[in-house]
């Protein structure tokens, strides 16, 4: 594909020489690398525009107003929300999620009441609700993974039942790198009379997002993995829901009215969005959207499915390599993919790529419960973005080979 | 810096084949050590006895330089004095760190001199010193 | 002072025409402009080193981690903190006062003990402790106003007594400009056992601040008014107090083992950042304080007295301004100017000094009970910074006198 | 735009010496308004009665421009029916959003129309439409 030699230009990072070469950057389901057109907005706001929304009568806080309150609108379209209000800016996914669990689990679950998530959910996506779960005297429960790394069908329907309150599952697991069906999901969800709240953490950058059609009740995700300035992220919730809850973070711009002893709460979105906003990030969000949208959900999905297709069968040849979640017969896997080179720990394995250029992640991936249940301590994972090239597939495998041989076992 | 500079032969040969990982049966003192972000976590037992390292062993798992690191170190301290031990602890430690680097003060670590060049390696430092630090740890009330 | 134009050069959004003039901004107060230098921070960092710290193996996330690492032992170093790991980056001051809320509030104030605050407190500085009153059934109280604008010494000596437990105030009053004696503060919270939570927002980017001579128990403020990037901010706290708190967000980075029911936390600062941080949000914050030191506090601190002083008589000349907080005998007032045009609402007064291209602000500056205190139910606010002028001053003036001319008052 | 675009003579005027800005002793009905961001708050009383706004007033305070337009509505309204009332309010609304700019559409609104020019101060349209959205809640259920 010749896509991706396209838009490598526009990343600087990735034209840099780290050590002596490129890097092959293969850690975006971390972080992504950010295109100069992001990298200008931010300057461009700071250089330009910079004021405090919202607070001011004078031009230059109205621009602000405006590009922050056109980013929320932005952010509306691009996942499909039906009201600008429904987007919530915090600085990232984990806020966006313990949000939700403040402000909506610890009013909504009760004693005997249940919270479904999955075994593979990022910490983010699970240590809150075990902190709903203990304050309320509330059940955790899990749905598990059939063999081939896929929620169980089975859990899905058995264990989201008349109790639960809350289902809380990933989009796409961030180590298996597995989509899951979350419109189903969310019906489950309703059906029962439960909400359902989606991290599209690692779907939102990869795939075409409309929370409408899923219907999920939250949704949430962070600008640094799609291109974002860090310190920006996005909770969609819907409006009845965000209307009906309790506030989180307290202070300025959230408020109506402030007595001594009491106060009254700003309307959806301002009350869930307490003292001065990241705007500058909003800008980057909104220059990231347009950088998306103009390549494109389709092109961007082929980019990726070229390299995992490239890839698995270069690393299935490795008889000293073992894959996790790779075996899925649906057609539901993106550009992740988890691995152990034999007899290596994943820290080993990651330095040794490290030295010669190749940027893959080692341990547990923020998923400490799914690597237990896989029986691994640690894992390597390799996840693809648009900018990705088969030269770096294959620097990464070149380098694969070479593991076992420097800590000294054989092929 | 080269990978071999640090993936040494007795790096590979201590990690592969390690000989002090096992449980010690008449075991004085243990000490549990971790590194939470790697997963790595080992159990150090040692027999102390009138003030001596008798014998020490680990178990647990861990990358090849952390097993490595510690399979040395048991190597190292059996026969040495709780105080030696400790004193060697703290100088691997100085020298992973980069702050010691005089090769004639480093003489004594033996062995252990062949992962001085993890110092070149942040994110590595933690799985080197995981077991001296837990030595330490273990030793501090023993005398 | 000719130093005021050695600076304006540094910041790229002063020396823009805005609807064909440059900017008189005097709202500091609500977020200050950003220099050259810190924008290239930011610009170097998502072009030159952008990873997630703290989970990679490889050099760019070493690097990433490095910066932000650095950050915090920068910032410790310029509030004087005794270790970096007091230092919890946050995304602003109201997150890291709610962060005290929550964490501390929620878990050492309980029914009949006391919370005493100023009344010239911020909302983010109040509403999170009226959520912890209300919370354990704890009595919310105010230390009021001497004439001249400065706490009561006689309320600070009764109102903290054996059942306070939190005191709050702020280091500089947002509205009034005057700086309160936070130190005797935090003595006297101290000497009943209570702690004290400091408010610095609007005094650490103006004088130097040693928050271990102060002896506060936490210190909070934001990035954005202090040179830096919006989405940054900084909660200082004393080791053991945060050493022994339960975390307040939860999810990946901030935990040590997770179990499907339980997670056992990560160190402090750790325990307190989850998710991914703002790596570029801190690199910008370091450039702001190189760029803050290099100038030097006293420096600072002589402009803006001079600013000040100039400013004053003009007001003073003029029969229908009325001024707030100005009559302090004290050596205490800093560069922040509330005022009023009589008759005149002060949004009008905004928009009318807004068409000569005079930036102030105007509301109650998120703080309603000082307001109504005072018994405005708003004011127009000016606030200095290094980079004015005494012709931005000039500037104000002239258009202020115009006001009520443009509404039909005669003069 | 020139600022005496928006603060023309009738504003000031009606800012200064509002003409129905009293309590109103035989109001059928009354609802309140508020831009909790600015401090404005205003209480319309209205004297509806067969279908037809018999008299029109206000109390409360505000910038200059939330106060002229609360004045103007009132005076504009009086005599107007429930129905004509509410289509006023909307028109206007559209004015100041800039949605509706036909002179010969807006000519109904009479002197409201010096305040046309607020839809090109984005800060101050909430000051503007203050009066017209709650003359339009009040409206709602009146027949
Ligand atoms: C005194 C004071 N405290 C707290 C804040 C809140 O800061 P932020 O909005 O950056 O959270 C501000 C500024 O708005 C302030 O002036
Ligand atoms: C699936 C998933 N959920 C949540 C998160 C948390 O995102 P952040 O660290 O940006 O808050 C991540 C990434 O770390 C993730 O991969």
């Amino acid at each position: 594909m010749a896509d991706a030699q396209e838009f490598l230009k526009d990343f600087p990072l990735l034209n840099h020489n780290i050590n002596g070469r490129k890097v092959a950057y293969l850690d975006n389901g971390a972080t992504t690398q950010k295109p100069e057109q992001m990298i200008q907005a931010i300057c461009g706001y700071y250089g330009g525009c910079n004021a405090n929304p919202h607070r001011g009568a004078y031009a230059l806080s109205i621009k602000a107003t405006d590009i922050y309150e056109g980013a929320r609108k932005r952010t509306a379209e691009f996942i499909k929300a039906k009201r600008p209000q429904e987007i919530i800016f915090t600085k990232n996914a984990t806020e966006a999620l313990n949000l939700v669990a403040y402000s909506y689990g610890l009013h909504n679950v009760h004693a005997g009441d249940e919270i479904v998530i999955s075994i593979s959910e990022h910490h983010s996506n699970c240590v809150p609700w075990q902190m709903v779960a203990k304050a309320k005297g509330a059940t955790l429960k899990y749905i598990y993974l059939e063999k081939d790394g896929n929620l169980s069908a089975e859990d899905i329907e058995t264990k989201i039942t008349e109790r639960t309150k809350i289902v809380a599952v990933t989009q796409v697991s961030n180590v298996l790198g597995l989509k899951n069906d979350v419109k189903a999901i969310v019906k489950k969800a309703h059906s029962v009379g439960a909400i359902c709240v989606v991290d599209g953490s690692q779907s939102v950058a990869h795939m075409a997002v409309d929370v409408s059609d899923l219907d999920c009740d939250f949704f949430a995700f962070s600008g640094h993995k799609m291109l974002s300035p860090m310190g920006i992220g996005v909770l969609y919730g819907k409006y009845e829901l965000l209307d009906a809850m309790e506030p989180f973070l307290r202070g300025g711009d959230m408020i109506e009215y402030v007595e001594e002893q009491d106060a009254t709460w700003a309307e959806v979105p301002a009350k869930f969005e307490a003292g001065t906003q990241n705007v500058g990030g909003a800008a980057g969000l909104v220059a990231a959207i347009d950088y998306l949208e103009k390549i494109g959900f389709d092109r961007i999905e082929a980019i990726e499915a070229d390299l995992l297709n490239y890839a698995l069968p270069k690393l299935r040849e490795l008889p000293f390599i073992e894959l996790y979640g790779c075996d899925s017969t649906q057609d539901n896997k993106t550009g992740i993919i988890a691995f152990n080179v034999k007899d290596v720990h994943p820290h080993d394995v990651a330095s040794i790529l490290d030295n010669d250029g190749v940027a893959v992640r080692a341990g547990h991936h923020c998923a400490q419960p799914l690597h237990r249940y896989l029986g691994q301590n640690a894992t390597c994972r390799a996840s693809f973005y648009l900018y990705n090239t088969r030269e770096d597939i294959d620097r990464w495998i070149e380098s694969l080979k070479k593991v076992r041989g420097v800590l000294g076992y054989g092929a | 810096m080269a990978l071999d500079d640090v993936y040494t032969e007795v790096l590979g040969e201590h990690s592969r084949n390690p000989d002090h990982k096992h449980k010690l049966s008449c075991a004085t003192c243990q000490m549990k050590g971790k590194n939470p972000s790697c997963g790595d976590e080992i159990t150090i037992e040692l027999q102390v006895e009138g003030g001596i390292v008798k014998d020490a062993a680990f178990t647990g798992i861990g990358c090849a330089i952390s097993q490595a690191s510690t399979d040395i170190m048991a190597e190292l301290i059996r026969g040495k004095s709780v105080e030696d031990a400790r004193r060697l602890a703290n100088k691997f430690i100085s020298m992973i760190k980069g702050e010691l680097v005089d090769e004639d003060e480093l003489e004594e670590l033996d062995e252990a001199l062949a992962l001085k060049n993890v110092a070149h390696m942040p994110a590595r430092v933690k799985c080197a010193v995981l077991a001296w630090h837990t030595l330490d740890d273990a030793l501090k009330d023993q005398k």
